[in-house]
């Protein structure tokens, strides 16, 4: 398969040479099978933002099951067990390895057919180009054969729910021997099997990130405007920079361990069985001799980097919209350079500390949780870095600007409940219970999605040329912030108490879920976290339909209606095929805000540097192609 | 505009060039028969027996990394590549021995009582 | 010390059990004070910030904003702070766990041994060795397919879902499993290490304080993993031997105790408290709302090649 | 707006577009063989001795299909600089040879290596059940010698209704040559000629069998490997065949009409790859031919 797909890269890339002789393209051609960066990152966002509400969707499921474990799901329990088929839902009650699907489909989901898509591929298309003055990426072609392997990667999973048996069962992670064996009952079928298709499906999903990631690589690196060198690049173009390498070189360790596991699953093979398995009171035949472990690490050495691919984009947009909210250059443009580089580089060195309790002797683990630490070390300066940089500011609360100063706080709430996770001997207690549901969730849900909020009511205005609407944002605002606090926070005490995750009595069978805090029962908590994610499910058609109604409807903008300053914003708004009418060159740095001796409070990267600012300030040497 | 026509195609200049490659065709041939030379060479090492079979094992290495490495350095041009692309590549060599090595750390450090 | 124990149980950490394991609830409540510090006085700048400089009251930023190199001594004050928890605290505490095992001879040494979905324990009976196992001498009756004719297997015990130790002494377990991987998290004890099938993970603990506390299944282990429970009981040391010995006369009685527990394949999992354990005080009555079927994970046939 | 860089390369970088792209893409096929031979590594030292089989490989056949890689690396690069000098016709040969290599790699792969595994029975042998076949193992002398002890007996299995039917209570093996002579020093080693199995024929009491299986995937560690990691390169050839074909039908002399330079520089950057896959197979070779 990579084979052809890179055999497909360099033909096309070439291709695309004699087609942009300008003839009609057709509907077809030009909405949907498109090569245009901006159509596919369209696509992508709107396909990933799908797939976060679906993902949500699952989990508001579960989280019935969590807070009234055992009972018929009032309504829609019936028409779901008729979607899901029976052994789901029967009785509008969920079974347990139903729930176990929901869980492990949940995590895929979020994070593969969600975040990925939205914060990497679809910002990283439309936005990156633009923000760099290139006229498209530089391999187009491989661009859409890029979505296209999402899309089959995507149905793939989706399909996998309508299989018999059900979609895969054994958690995100996959653990093996679990995920090895699972499914394979009397009537198991070497393929239409949940676990066998997310194997194959994330194989696609792979594909279509590597294919990306080669291409956003080359494109920041050839098609940079004139003038546009590396430190004057947007942080955002940064953050989808080491984001790309993270893709790059962590995936293939995870696909070839998809290999292995498909290989187990269907050729009889043992990588990750030992010898001497008993599944059922049967010994099992198999040739043996192979290493559950041997899954962790592979696992973990793409899951790691794969944190910091859901967070180094939303640090990007915040960033974007900080400077141009707070009307001020961002504080520390080359430490936070500087930082994403050391996190993009550590964060393939500390993958161990999610394998604590895996019989780890004292000389790696502490080789392990010394970078664990040494990683939290450049978040610390970035997330100062935007807070230092709002000092001084003038600070508008524009609707993206509210979403970026939520990330701030939720981030860091999450951040810094890494810290405990991090060293060993605190794991002990709090591995796997809630706590670590808790820290991530903080981080990728009131974190990351809040900055993927912000990304798409700040750069809408490019994409339609209209506004969102401002007061149904708000509307969408306000509750979400609240909810996902009243979610997550409870989990944080669920944890302490010793709850664990993937529960699917939601901890009522257990004397540690019987406990009391503040108030509740841990169990009982479910009740109001159950209730605050349902209330956030509402809170989000506001969006939904101000999403779709003002593409039409929504209040029309000129090019640059934020007044910023990068190079986007120079393209006339929904910016044609070629993007730029005047192939931009760049004088400046990103963040020109407020510039002393100017009336406009905004310099934009092509605004020429005037005689007079050469006096006063003494400008960068105005190197033209670094 | 920034692809422009191809300069070789001047009859003069692309003599020039034309001879440049030409010198090295024979370069490129000399290292295929090298390659081949040294994987039978691989061969007959593999019915020597170096004491142990570790021993075996890191000399089959030894040969194949030297001829990994001309593939690279001649045929894949790394010998003359613009620092960029070694960049690239240096970070991926890292992240490799670091995968095995950590790897095998963590494999050959567990708890012991 | 009082003071910071007061924030582990705030956040509803229940007590601890073992002799280590107010060490463990230290570095977890010394995280959390330097978490909750940072976390308050950036927030405090932050709702300062946002008010001062709103554009209504601050119409023109200022383009150079902040000099002070407060943020550098900030920043590795941090640094100085997490080198201290990881040097000082955690990585020592590793070491004791992992490397300093006690001796043998005052100590209990027990196989623990997972399945889809309950815990087996092995120990060796008088005569301190354990008896050899063979996966092909599994069966209904001898879960961990000890072999009767091995003479070091004649005094062992095998029991289901429950574990005695006596209190103030160290126990060592050994982990393993004969399926997937669980895990073995005692929370009260501060303590939990993966059973992983093919490898033994040992663990250690000493409980001090005399009780039953719940054994929990902490990794995704199928459909059952949610009521894979087990109970540890803490006896007074008079308690531990009558249980011992009790045990043995069963072991010795038919050929292997056929544990009270055990659950034939094909049947329902147990559900809720394992049967046969008395219910720790204030265990809620409701068991677990549905019966897991065990059609997740039969046994796997290779698919091809004999 | 055209994209710039696609043909003549960017100043600073001095690179064009599609070759930072192709190493690029190379950095993450190293990552993902590089994932592959970890396992290799981790499985074989974790693997019990005599688990992991020697000289079950055809050497002359894997060495050949080795040069066949090297030569046609040799003439792609070959093609590359007809095109540079503008000599269309060389580059036709030399391509044409290019992808022959392949298919002939392929072919010999798919025909003969393969399948030929697929026939190979080993029954592997429980422990206790050794020394009662002492006769073909010839473990005795082996361990005298330091040499790692053989737990299994390989040939043509000759009556394959023993493996469904509880009622055959034996395995008949056509033994390999080394299990007829196990006490012969020429037998120590992995013989370069392959031996076919002899018609010895030897009993097994299925009692004393672990497994019995053929030589797919899921006999052991060693065959798992091989074939993944076989498998995954063969697709790795079969992807470069097809674009060389691309390259080479008459579609590809247009591009040439238009501008030699651009088909030069596809050439450039598929033989990379095709380079890339030589040099797998220069490690591939030994390790599982070989040791
Ligand atoms: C985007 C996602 C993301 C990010 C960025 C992080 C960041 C970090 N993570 Fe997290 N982590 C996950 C996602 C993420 N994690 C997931 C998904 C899991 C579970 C996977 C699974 O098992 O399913 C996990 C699990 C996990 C574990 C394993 C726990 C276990 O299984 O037992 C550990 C252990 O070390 C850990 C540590 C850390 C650390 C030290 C950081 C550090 O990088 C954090 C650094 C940040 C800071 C230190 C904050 C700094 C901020 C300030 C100083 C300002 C504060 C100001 C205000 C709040 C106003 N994480
Ligand atoms: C990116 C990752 C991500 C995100 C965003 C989320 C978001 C959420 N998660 Fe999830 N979660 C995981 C990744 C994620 N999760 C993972 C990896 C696991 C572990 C799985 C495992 O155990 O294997 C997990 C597990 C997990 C559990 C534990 C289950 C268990 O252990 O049994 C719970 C429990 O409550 C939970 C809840 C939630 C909730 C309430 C949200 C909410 O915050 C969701 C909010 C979502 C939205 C607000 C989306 C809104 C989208 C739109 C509105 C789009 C509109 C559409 C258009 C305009 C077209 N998650
Ligand atoms: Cu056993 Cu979970
Ligand atoms: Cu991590």
């Amino acid at each position: 398969m990579d084979a052809s797909t890179s055999a497909a890269a360099h033909h096309e890339s070439h291709e695309h040479h004699g087609e942009h002789e300008h003839h009609e393209l057709g509907w077809w051609r030009k909405y949907v099978f498109s090569t245009d960066h901006k159509v596919i990152g369209i696509w992508y966002g709107v396909c990933g933002l799908l797939f976060l509400f679906f993902g949500f969707s699952l989990m508001m499921m579960m989280r019935f099951q969590l807070a009234y474990p055992g009972h018929a799901m009032p309504v829609i329990g019936g028409v779901l067990s008729k979607i899901f088929g029976p052994g789901t839902m029967d009785g509008g009650k969920m079974a347990p390895e139903f729930y176990n699907s929901l869980g492990a489909m949940h995590g895929t989901i979020m994070i593969f057919l969600g975040v990925v898509p939205v914060a990497f591929a679809a910002f990283g298309n439309f936005v990156v180009p633009l923000q760099i003055g290139a006229p498209d990426m530089t391999f187009p072609k491989v661009n859409a054969a890029s979505f296209w392997a999402f899309f089959v990667g995507a149905a793939v999973m989706v399909a996998s729910f309508f299989v018999p048996g059900g979609a895969a069962k054994s958690g995100w992670t996959s653990y093996t021997p679990l995920a090895d064996i699972a499914d394979k009952g009397p009537h198991y079928h070497l393929i239409w099997n949940g676990q066998t298709m997310w194997i194959l499906g994330f194989i696609f999903l792979i594909t279509s990130s590597l294919l990306g990631a080669v291409n956003f690589i080359t494109t920041i690196i050839q098609l940079r405007a004139k003038g546009l060198t590396w430190m004057r690049l947007p942080f955002f173009v940064w953050t989808q920079f080491v984001t790309a390498f993270l893709l790059l070189l962590a995936f293939p360790p995870l696909e070839a361990a998809l290999v292995m596991q498909f290989m187990d699953r269907v050729a009889g093979t043992s990588f990750f069985l030992p010898t001497g398995l008993v599944v059922n009171g049967a010994a099992v035949h198999i040739s043996g001799g192979g290493s559950p472990l041997l899954w962790q690490h592979l696992f973990w050495f793409l899951g790691h980097p794969e944190v910091y691919v859901l967070i180094l984009p939303a640090f990007g947009i915040v960033a974007e919209i900080i400077a141009n909210n707070s009307r001020k250059p961002l504080w520390g443009y080359k430490s936070l350079v500087f930082s994403v580089l050391v996190i993009g580089f550590l964060s393939f060195i500390v993958w161990a500390h999610h394998m604590w309790l895996t019989g780890m002797g004292s000389t790696v683990s502490a080789f392990f949780q010394t970078t664990t630490l040494l990683i939290s070390i450049p978040s610390v300066i970035v997330l100062s870095a935007f807070f230092i940089s709002l000092w001084g500011g003038s600070i508008r609360f524009t609707v993206p600007m509210l979403w970026a100063t939520a990330f701030l706080p939720m981030f860091g709430i999450g951040g810094l409940t890494g810290i405990p996770l991090a060293f060993n001997s605190a794991d002990l207690y709090l591995h796997d219970t809630y706590y670590v549901i808790a820290h991530f969730h903080y981080i990728v849900a009131p974190g990351t999605i809040f900055g993927l909020f912000a990304g798409v009511y700040y750069w809408y205005p490019k994409a339609t040329g209209r506004m969102m609407n401002e007061f149904w944002s708000k509307v969408h605002f306000w509750p979400s912030l609240i909810c996902m606090n009243v979610i997550f926070l409870p989990m944080f005490l669920q944890g302490m108490l010793g709850m664990h995750r993937r529960w699917y009595d939601g901890g009522q069978g257990w004397t540690i879920g019987n406990e009391h805090v503040w108030g509740l029962s841990g169990f009982q908590w479910n009740t109001p976290i159950s209730w605050a994610a349902w209330t956030m499910g509402l809170a989000q058609i506001p969006f939904i339909i101000n999403f779709f109604w003002s593409i039409k409807h929504g209040k029309k903008v000129d090019d640059n209606p934020w007044e910023a300053t990068t190079l986007e914003w120079t393209a006339p708004n929904r910016p044609p095929h070629g993007n730029f009418v005047i192939t931009p060159v760049a004088y400046r740095g990103p963040y020109e805000y407020s510039l002393p001796g100017r009336e406009k409070d905004f310099t934009m990267q092509n605004e020429p540097v005037e005689e007079t600012e050469r006096t006063r300030r003494r400008p960068e040497p105005e190197t033209v192609l670094a | 505009m920034n692809n422009p026509p191809d300069i070789s195609q001047d009859p003069a200049e692309h003599e020039e060039y034309a001879h440049g490659v030409h010198q090295h065709v024979m370069r490129y041939v000399m290292v295929g028969v090298t390659l081949l030379v040294f994987t039978a060479l691989t061969v007959a090492l593999s019915y020597v027996n170096f004491g142990t079979a570790k021993a075996n094992i890191v000399v089959a290495m030894l040969v194949a990394t030297f001829k990994a490495g001309l593939v690279a350095a001649i045929f894949m041009h790394l010998a003359a590549e613009k620092r960029l692309i070694y960049r690239v590549l240096i970070f991926t060599a890292f992240f490799v021995l670091g995968l095995f090595f950590l790897t095998y750390l963590a494999w050959y450090n567990p708890i012991v009582r | 010390m009082i003071s910071l124990a007061l924030i582990n149980q705030f956040l509803g950490q229940p007590p601890n059990a073992s002799e280590h394991g107010y060490q463990i609830d230290h570095i977890l409540e010394f995280a959390h004070w330097f978490m909750g510090a940072l976390f308050l006085g950036w927030s405090a700048y932050f709702v300062f910030v946002l008010i001062r400089f709103r554009r209504r009251k601050h119409p023109r930023a200022d383009y150079h904003g902040v000099k002070s190199a407060i943020s550098t001594h900030l920043e590795f004050s941090v640094v100085l702070i997490e080198a201290v928890l990881l040097i000082g605290f955690a990585i020592p505490l590793w070491a004791k766990r992992v490397n300093e095992f006690p001796d043998t001879k005052d100590a209990i040494v027990v196989h623990a041994v997972g399945q889809q979905f309950n815990w087996n324990f092995h120990l060796p009976g008088p005569d301190g060795q354990f008896g050899r196992r063979d996966v092909n001498l599994v069966s209904n009756s001898n879960p961990l397919g000890l072999d009767q004719n091995d003479p070091a297997a004649k005094d062992d015990i095998v029991t289901t879902g429950e574990l005695h130790v006596p209190v103030n002494h160290p126990v060592i377990v050994e982990l393993s499993s004969k399926d997937v991987i669980h895990n073995f998290a005692l929370v009260h004890m501060r303590i939990a290490g993966d059973a992983i099938p093919g490898s033994l993970i040992p663990m250690w603990f000493k409980p001090v304080k005399p009780g039953t506390y719940e054994i929990i299944c902490g990794q995704l282990c199928g459909l059952g993993h949610y009521g894979m429970k087990g109970t540890l009981v803490v006896d007074e040391p008079n308690e531990y031997q009558a249980w011992l010995k009790e045990r043995a006369e069963l072991a010795g009685g038919a050929a292997s105790a056929p544990p009270a527990t055990q659950r034939p394949p094909g049947e329902p999992a147990q559900a809720g408290p394992t049967p046969g354990t008395v219910p720790p005080p204030g265990a809620p009555k409701v068991g677990n709302p549905q019966l897991p079927q065990d059609k997740n994970a039969a046994p796997s046939p290779s698919p091809s090649g004999q | 707006m055209e994209i710039p860089y696609t043909i003549s390369t960017r100043p600073d970088t001095g690179l064009w577009n599609a070759k930072v792209g192709i190493w690029l893409f190379l950095a993450s096929e190293v990552m993902l063989f590089g994932g592959l031979f970890s396992a290799y590594i981790f499985l074989r030292l974790d693997a019990l001795p005599g688990e992991w089989p020697h000289g079950l490989l055809n050497v002359p056949v894997g060495a050949m299909n080795t040069a066949i890689l090297i030569i046609s690396s040799v003439t792609v690069v070959l093609a590359w600089a007809a095109l540079k000098m503008r000599r269309y016709r060389a580059y036709w040969w030399y391509m044409l040879v290019t992808i022959l290599c392949g298919i002939i790699f392929l072919v010999v792969k798919l025909t003969y290596e393969w399948p030929q595994k697929f026939e190979h029975y080993g029954a592997k042998l429980k422990p206790e059940a050794l020394a009662k076949y002492e006769k073909y193992l010839g473990n005795e002398r082996r361990t005298e010698k330091g040499l790692e002890p053989r737990v299994e007996i390989t040939g043509h299995l000759e009556n394959h209704e023993a493996l469904a039917d509880p009622n055959i209570k034996e395995f008949e093996i056509g033994l390999d040559p080394v299990y007829v002579e196990p006490n012969n020093p020429a037998n120590d080693r992995p013989h370069f000629f392959y031996v076919p199995p002899t018609d010895h024929v030897a009993k097994i009491d299925k009692e004393d069998v672990e497994r019995n299986t053929s030589f797919g995937p899921w006999h052991n560690q060693y065959f798992a490997t091989y074939f993944t990691i076989t498998g995954l390169h063969g697709l790795h050839v079969l992807g470069g065949v097809l674009v060389f074909t691309y390259m080479w039908l008459p579609v590809s002399k247009k591009v040439y009409q238009r501008n030699p330079e651009h088909l030069a520089n596809r050439v450039e950057v598929s033989g990379l790859f095709w380079h890339f896959v030589d040099l797998i197979w220069i490690f591939v070779f030994p390790l599982f031919y070989l040791l």
